[in-house]
């Protein structure tokens, strides 16, 4: 039964990531006073790339044929990680928060290498890039992810949500600084404005897509789906974290049903706020971005020491 | 029974490095052989046969290094015996050679820890021992004698394992210089390059002068003893002070062999110079060597351990990691970068002994436990994936000539299995899921989340911090390996050399590595099976283990409790394959997509895409390089050379671009130039005056009179 | 004790017999031929001391206890095999033409007249005698040191000469004051200058008067230790004069003085009664010991080098008598010997090496393993050795000296580390380019019998890893002799 | 104890130290090598009467035969040596001033002074003669040596190391009556034989640097100019 559940979640999850897009998408659009795409349209495309016949370059080896599959397999295992809609479900007992930095961080590895396969100068600016601004962000995300875990004293996620839930509304400013320095980390781990623009092509500015320059058809719709829900899955981490209210415990239809559309909820109201961030904020200088960085990382600090200082009692 | 797997272990070296001597020995041993026959020929015929043809003109050397090799193989297979027996069976041997002083025989001790690392040795001798043969086969005999390095690859090995049985100061400062001065004339080896000979002076100056810090750390506990037995030195009862400083000098004689910064110069400079497979032994276990010199001298014999000496270790482990990571990245030289990556890992591996030492302190022996597999476990993992990325570099070095990574490119089309061991090597030591490296990071990071278990405010403000430091460290290596692995396999080929590679044709050479690879992902699977020998470790040395939740079966991994924390490496990779496997079946169902076209990369439409237009090992890391800008002494310069009318337009243009060590200006270079000074300054008193002469002589006279008429 | 009047009557033969046929081909074979019947005449000794302990001849003339009988075999077998060194050495050098048939004469019957000192200065009851002999070992080699007849080699031995005789002078005035003493006590009469008498009566002594006397004993004997700053005319002496000679000199001259030195501190203990004795030897011990580390640093001349740190060793071992628990006198003894096994088997070695390339300036010799594997591999070896690594025995006495400074003197024991590892960079800056790199040119391997080295390494090596029966008995034989309890 | 109420001697035996005392400072301050060699020779007599003093006192009789070797060794053969070498070298009349000569001489009186001071402890377990004799002969050894340092000559050199000798020797017979036979004898081989040798070395320095001056022996230092 839970299995089940927590299979459907994953799937959930995989199936609900282009939605997102959409939906950011089309709000960016109103924002900026365009004619939005409809909310589906990533669903289109990621259908019509599947059917393309995918295009290869020459050197490329079998790490650039394959590594689509292994990144967007190593995202839907930190996906699964995360409860969408229940806690406490076997899933996230396999592997907790640290094995889901543990999976990016794998599906990254085999992003950059994909990128330096084909041997241009623009894989290779990429994956630098991509390696050297997650490596800056990695700490920051585990000190906020540290922060959780020492409230919570369980580094289980689902286990840490419960908590979160169940100690009810106490306003930990911890809490507070853990969730600006998550919200940081997600934008720049995610690609988005200010610190990468996905919407870009310009060489010198790109950092994801310089590394998928080559890649089409399925390969290209993996690794775009793969993003989105890497998008998604931020969301949902600061969603359910943060304020986990709405979340199922108990595995009954209607919890689900409710908890679903609480994090719907949740989330657009999240993909609204990015994307007025994003319309308002401009892209800055990559050697910016390690000042922003750190300062996130300080964030997360400063939650982890006020947890230490304020919260511990002993 | 198990102490005489042990033995056998150390003989066997010995008698590996015996037999290399034979080398030279052809001669006289054909006409041994000869007379021998004469003498008693009524033996068999096909005997004779045998021996003649084996020591015919062309295949003795080779029939001889594989003999050597096949020694040294066993020997590491007996090692592996012993150390798992011992672990399993988890009593403690002691045992007594009459060598050594008449009141001071060689006391020898064979328990838990002595028999992990046993067993760590054990593996990395056998691999190393499986990849030699074809690997010294490069070397010129005439040049390069087989037997000056066969004899001390031998007399090393021997002493890394007498180091493990040693039970006395005495035997163990023996064994340990054994290894040392082995060590040494194994970088010197290829002396014929000035910087192999100044690294091996370099790297014996610091063993020596390690060891002294050692001896003097053993003098200090035996000052308040009677003997200088372990036993005794365990006995003895020292102040808090007196510890300290015995920790101290312990710290440094064991730090400076298993580089810790600032003490690890001569790690980049020895292993370089080394031949792979030994490079392979030094950094994967001659390291593992000094740290369990660190364990048994602080954990052991001293005992009672200040929280405050944890603090110290977890510092200093912290900057190494992050010092070892940050000047590693900028190495274009494969063998140095891996020397410096040796030195970040071993920095994790000391940041956790002192976290183990914090929480065995302030007294939560589960805990303890915890980050104490979490150190061993690390250690026993540095070793096999830092054996393999060196033999993996060895097999480059062999194949193409090359160790600049810069030069190479493209190589995963011509050596296919290397590079995909090579994968598995760079996967495990950027520590991603599902690989040994993993494991070891992620029970470091329980062990530093549990913190907020002590009452030191300081100390659970600073564990953490570490711990975000540690995953910094992790990012980096990520980031490096990357690197690695891209700029050498993929992409296109940067030079002649790397055009013309091709596969090992001796697939001996591939059976080491990959024996490692395989056991990097098995333990990344299966990491149970480790942690379950080392919870008899620390059953032993500390009296706890680690609690492993057992509800929820041996798949799992829960350090603390299922509660807290958990993590099942094999559903993990069922599901991953499961995921994986449906998504690939799912897009290439259709037939007429299944298929991809090859077409020319994307040029921008410039049209021809050079290999020097990839990214290059300068250009990869050039963000990092100035992020941290500060970590290194950065010389870089671009020089113009111009031409034409005026010399305005610019003919070429050269990038240099140099990374120093901090350490050097700050550290070494003073000392150097103190000891010089001061033996000028003594050197005046030989002035080559007779008279002058004779008025010291006349004072001393003078003064040691009226010294003793007071 | 017939053994010992053999033993010393075979010396006599051959300063004479030398000093008319010194020059014949076969000259080098005799001369090792005579260190080898002396050789097996020492075992006879050792044998008889083994089962019969102490030997006192008629008259108490001659004195044979386990102190100096070891140092009697040793005596004989560095004198064994440095010969076995010199024959092709000596050779060579006549072929150079740097020698004529008056100075081979000279050489081989001064070889033997050394031989006969170093014999009586060990098995001499009569501390009168002692001097007379040490002097004459000065005597003896103080030819040889000039045998070159090159101004720098006249020069080194003019220093020997007026250095040494000053110093031994002083320790004459130190034996009369000594004997002054012993006469105070009367009814000794002609006895008095006899050790084993002394010894007995050693708390009847005048303690002031012995106090001067050791002074003088020690800065006399002291001055042919090489303790600083007495040493100056040691690295002349050695780099100058025959490889052979400078051999004998590391490995005999200086452990001989040194003994005289340790016997008479034993009579100054037995009468003070106070540390006063052991603290001047562990000052100049130390002095010369952290002096000469620094020493090495500088050097260009490949002898040179090897005498600093021969005073280097010198200096540890004084320093270890002085401090003069059983365990530090221990290590005392074996570190004489094992010195004298390594230092004379890395002169034979630095010999051949100057041979080959020509020069004893080291910045030139180059590359040795490339040209004559055995003797590049014996020197780098030899030099680890010296350098107190294991498992050499070198390693195990200063280990056991460290480990009694510890004991005895904490606060000194830094100071001890710091010296070994300053001594092994400046030992090692110079040997790793000479022995590693290519070959230069015009460097050609020469005629070399390296079997000394070996022997004489192997033998350190053996003491390293294990003291055999006999011998440790007879270091702690000694040890209770010298320090009056057994080591631990 | 007064001199008066000595033996007549003791007194001779006294003043005799002091004539050796006073002939090792005339030694020091001479500045023409031959009337050096002259005084040392008059110090090697001075020194036979001694040992003929107390060899008749004591009714010693291989003391007669010590005195001999001294006559023979310290007045005839390494003078006559020593002029000889002079005279072919003819330094005899070249006059070698001694830098800041007095304070040499002062130096020398208080080393007679500190001797003396440095030998008071054993006062008290033995009669003044023999304190005076000791110190006296410790005072000349002393004084050899400074001569030694203060002089270049090789020859002064030679004359300051047998004049050492003589303290020693002087020490030998007054304070214990001579050594036994045996050591008399070996000291007196060592000196013969160091004689003959000084013989030799002056023939090889003059060869090779042409002058007996040692601080031209310099070759062989470690202060790199």
């Amino acid at each position: 039964m839970n299995g089940l559940i927590a299979i459907l979640q994953t799937v959930l999850f995989v199936s609900l990531a282009p939605l997102l897009a959409g939906w950011l998408k089309l709000c960016k659009c109103c924002l900026q006073n365009r004619k939005p795409p409809s909310l589906l349209q990533p669903y289109r495309d990621l259908l019509k790339l599947t059917r393309k016949h995918p295009v290869v370059a020459e050197q490329a080896s079998w790490i650039f044929t394959k590594a689509p599959y292994i990144i967007f397999s190593a995202t839907l295992m930190a996906a699964s990680v995360v409860p969408l809609i229940a806690v406490d479900l076997p899933t996230s007992a396999g592997a907790d928060m640290i094995v889901m930095v543990g999976f990016f961080a794998f599906a990254r590895f085999f992003l950059a290498l994909a990128g330096l396969d084909i041997g241009t100068a623009f894989g290779g600016m990429g994956s630098s890039r991509e390696m050297t601004i997650s490596s800056l962000a990695e700490p920051a995300m585990l000190m906020a992810v540290f922060t959780l875990a020492m409230a919570a004293s369980t580094t289980n996620l689902s286990v840490a949500i419960a908590h979160v839930l169940n100690e009810g509304l106490v306003l930990r400013p911890s809490f507070v600084f853990a969730l600006f320095a998550l919200i940081l980390v997600g934008v720049a781990e995610t690609g988005r404005v200010p610190v990468d623009n996905p919407a870009t092509h310009l060489e010198l500015t790109m950092i994801h897509e310089a590394m998928i320059l080559e890649y089409s058809g399925r390969h290209l719709a993996l690794i775009e789906w793969a993003s989105q829900l890497k998008l998604m899955l931020y969301g949902v981490l600061i969603a359910n974290i943060f304020l986990p209210w709405g979340i199922a415990e108990t595995f009954t239809a209607e919890a689900l049903l409710y908890g679903l559309l609480a994090i719907i909820a949740k989330l657009a109201v999240l993909a609204i706020a990015l994307a007025i961030s994003e319309t308002l904020l401009a892209k800055m200088r990559l050697f910016r971005v390690q000042e922003y960085l750190s300062f996130a990382y300080l964030l997360g600090l400063l939650g982890l020491l006020s947890h230490i200082i304020l919260e511990v009692s002993h | 029974m198990i102490l005489i797997l042990a033995y056998a272990a150390v003989l066997l070296s010995f008698a590996s490095g015996l037999l290399a001597l034979l080398m030279n020995q052809r001669d006289n041993l054909a006409a041994l052989s000869r007379y021998g026959f004469k003498k008693y020929p009524n033996t068999i015929k096909d005997g004779q046969e045998l021996v003649f043809c084996s020591l015919d003109e062309q295949r003795f050397p080779v029939l001889l290094k594989q003999a050597v090799f096949v020694l040294l193989g066993m020997s590491g297979i007996f090692a592996v015996l012993a150390g798992l027996s011992v672990l399993i069976s988890t009593d403690i041997i002691t045992d007594r050679i009459s060598l050594g002083l008449p009141w001071l025989p060689w006391h020898v001790r064979f328990d838990g820890l002595s028999g992990f690392f046993f067993l760590i040795i054990g593996i990395a001798v056998s691999t190393v021992s499986l990849y030699g043969p074809a690997y010294v086969n490069a070397y010129e005999e005439d040049r390069h004698p087989f037997a000056a390095l066969g004899l001390f690859t031998g007399l090393f090995v021997a002493g890394m394992l007498l180091v493990l049985l040693a039970d006395d100061a005495f035997m163990f400062m023996i064994a340990w210089e054994l290894m040392s001065v082995a060590s040494y004339f194994l970088v010197a080896f290829q002396h014929e390059h000035p910087a192999n000979r100044r690294a091996a002076f370099l790297y014996l100056l610091m063993a020596e002068v390690g060891a002294l810090a050692i001896i003097l750390g053993f003098g200090v506990l035996a000052g308040f003893s009677d003997g200088f037995t372990f036993d005794a030195l365990r006995n003895a009862q020292l102040s808090t002070t007196w510890g300290s400083i015995a920790f101290g000098l312990a710290l440094l004689g064991f730090g400076m062999k298993a580089g810790i910064f600032p003490v690890h110069v001569w790690l980049p400079e020895a292993h370089p110079a080394a031949p792979s497979h030994i490079s392979a032994l030094m950094s994967g276990v001659m390291l593992k060597v000094a740290v369990y010199g660190l364990v048994r001298f602080c954990f052991d014999l001293l005992g009672d351990v200040q929280w405050q000496w944890g603090v110290v270790l977890l510092i200093l482990g912290t900057v190494s990691a992050l010092g070892g990571i940050l000047y590693a990245m900028m190495q274009p030289n494969l063998k140095r970068l891996l020397a410096y990556s040796s030195v970040e890992n071993i920095g994790i591996i000391v940041m956790v002994l002192g976290l183990a030492m914090i929480f065995l302190d302030n007294g939560h022996p589960q805990l303890t436990a915890l980050a104490f597999l979490a150190a061993l476990l690390h250690a026993f993992n540095h070793a096999l994936f830092k054996n393999l990325l060196f033999l993996g570099a060895g097999i480059l070095h062999h194949q193409t000539h090359e160790l600049n990574i810069d030069m190479m490119g493209g190589l995963i089309k011509k050596m296919p299995q290397t590079s995909l061991l090579f994968l598995v090597g760079c996967m495990s030591i950027s520590s991603l899921p599902l690989f040994n490296g993993f494991v070891s990071e992620w029970l470091a990071f329980q062990a530093a989340l549990q913190a907020d278990v002590l009452d030191n405010g300081v100390l659970r403000s600073l564990i953490p911090v570490a711990a975000a430091a540690l995953a910094l460290t992790a990012a980096l290596a990520a980031a490096c390996f990357v690197k690695v692995f891209g700029l050498i396999f993929l992409g296109q080929s940067r030079s002649h050399h790397s055009e013309k590679a091709h596969e090992v044709t001796d697939k001996s050479m591939l059976a080491g590595p990959a024996l490692l690879a395989a056991l990097c992902f098995l333990f990344g699977i299966f990491p149970g099976l480790v942690i379950h020998l080392i919870n008899s470790v620390s059953a032993q040395l500390l009296e706890q283990t680690m609690p492993n939740d057992s509800a929820l079966g041996w798949l799992w991994l829960a350090p603390v409790s299922a509660e807290q924390a958990s993590y099942s490496p094999p559903l993990v990779l069922l599901a991953a394959l499961l995921a994986g496997s449906a998504t690939f079946w799912y897009l290439r169902r259709s037939p007429e997509t299944k298929t991809m076209r090859r077409a020319a990369t994307w040029d921008c439409g410039f049209g021809g895409v050079t290999s020097r237009m990839q990214y290059s090992s300068g250009a990869f890391t050039m963000p990092l390089r100035r992020i941290f800008a500060k970590a290194w002494l950065i010389d870089e310069r671009i020089d113009k050379t111009m031409q034409g009318a005026m010399d305005q337009d610019v003919a070429a243009v050269h990038y240099h671009l140099h990374i120093h060590d901090h350490s050097w200006p700050r550290l070494y270079q003073p000392i150097e130039r103190g000891v010089n000074s001061l033996a000028k300054r003594v050197g005046r008193i030989q002035t080559g005056n007779i008279r002058t002469y004779l008025g010291y002589s006349f004072v001393t006279l003078l003064l040691m009179l009226w010294v003793v008429s007071q | 004790m017939i053994a010992a009047y053999f033993l010393l009557s075979i010396p006599l033969f051959g300063i004479i017999f030398f000093a008319f046929a010194g020059h014949k081909a076969d000259t080098g074979l005799i001369n090792i031929r005579l260190n080898a019947v002396s050789l097996l005449a020492t075992l006879w000794l050792a044998v008889n001391v083994l089962n019969g302990g102490t030997l006192l001849s008629a008259q108490k003339a001659f004195l044979v206890d386990p102190f100096n009988v070891y140092l009697i075999v040793l005596t004989a077998f560095v004198g064994l095999t440095t010969s076995i060194f010199s024959s092709p050495y000596m050779a060579h050098e006549k072929e150079l033409g740097k020698l004529n048939d008056a100075r081979l004469k000279l050489y081989y019957s001064m070889y033997q007249g050394f031989m006969l000192a170093m014999y009586l200065v060990l098995t001499t009851n009569n501390i009168g005698v002692m001097w007379v002999a040490m002097e004459g070992a000065t005597l003896a080699t103080v030819l040889l040191v000039s045998l070159y007849r090159t101004p720098e080699s006249i020069e080194a031995a003019w220093k020997y000469f007026i250095l040494c005789g000053v110093g031994i002078a002083q320790a004459l005035f130190g034996t009369i004051l000594l004997y002054y003493a012993a006469v105070q006590i009367g009814d000794l009469g002609d006895s008095a200058l006899l050790w084993s008498v002394l010894f007995e009566h050693a708390d009847q002594l005048n303690p002031e008067i012995l106090e001067i006397a050791f002074v003088f004993l020690l800065i006399g004997y002291g001055t042919k230790i090489g303790l600083v700053p007495l040493h100056n005319w040691l690295p002349d002496a050695h780099s100058e004069g025959p490889t052979p000679m400078s051999a004998i000199l590391s490995g005999l001259l200086l452990n001989d003085a040194l003994y005289a030195v340790v016997r008479n501190k034993m009579l100054v203990d037995g009468a003070t009664h106070s540390l006063i004795a052991g603290h001047l030897m562990m000052g100049f011990g130390l002095l010369s010991f952290l002096v000469a580390v620094l020493f090495l640093h500088r050097q260009k001349d490949i002898k040179r080098l090897f005498s600093y740190s021969s005073i280097e060793h010198m200096g540890l071992m004084t320093f270890a008598f002085g401090i003069g628990g059983p365990m530090a006198t221990f290590a005392a003894l074996l570190h004489m010997t094992v010195h004298s096994l390594t230092k004379s088997a890395i002169f034979v070695t630095v010999g051949h090496a100057a041979q080959l390339a020509g020069t004893q300036n080291m910045s030139k010799i180059r590359g040795l393993i490339k040209t004559q594997p055995r003797i590049g591999w014996g020197l780098l070896i030899g030099t680890v050795a010296i350098a107190g690594f294991p498992p050499f025995g070198v390693f195990t006495s200063e280990f056991l000296v460290l480990l009694a400074t510890m004991h005895s003197y904490p606060w000194l024991t830094p100071l001890l580390l710091l010296g070994i590892g300053i001594a092994f960079a400046g030992l090692f800056r110079h040997i790793q380019p000479m022995v590693y790199g290519d070959r230069p040119e015009g460097q050609m391997p020469v005629k070399a019998n390296l079997l000394p080295v070996m022997i004489h390494l192997a033998l350190v090596l053996w003491l390293g890893l294990a003291i055999p029966g006999f011998l440790a008995d007879w270091f702690s034989e000694a040890t209770v002799l010298i320090s009056g309890s057994a080591p631990l | 104890m007064a001199l008066s109420t000595m033996d007549i001697y003791t007194q001779a035996i006294l003043s005799t130290a002091a004539l050796i005392g006073l002939t090792s400072f005339l030694m020091l301050g001479q500045s023409r090598l031959l009337r050096m060699i002259f005084v040392f020779g008059l110090q090697g007599l001075l020194l036979t009467i001694t040992t003929v003093l107390v060899a008749y006192s004591t009714d010693n009789h291989h003391l007669y035969i010590s005195a001999g070797l001294t006559l023979a060794l310290k007045v005839v053969f390494i003078p006559w040596m020593l002029r000889r070498e002079v005279i072919t070298m003819n330094m005899h009349r070249d006059v070698q001033a001694l830098t800041n000569k007095t304070t040499i001489m002062l130096g020398g009186a208080s080393l007679m002074v500190f001797s003396y001071y440095v030998l008071h402890p054993i006062v008290h377990t033995t009669t003044a003669v023999m304190l005076n004799a000791l110190a006296v002969s410790l005072s000349v050894v002393l004084l050899g040596m400074l001569l030694m340092i203060a002089h270049r000559q090789a020859i002064a050199h030679v004359v300051g190391f047998m004049s050492i000798e003589n303290g020693l020797f002087f020490a030998a017979i007054v304070a214990t009556n001579g050594m036994p036979m045996v050591v008399e004898l070996g000291v007196a081989f060592d000196v013969l034989v160091a004689a003959v040798l000084f013989g030799i070395f002056f023939l090889h320095i003059r060869t090779s640097i042409d002058s007996l001056d040692v601080d031209l022996l310099n070759r062989l230092h470690e202060v790199d100019k």
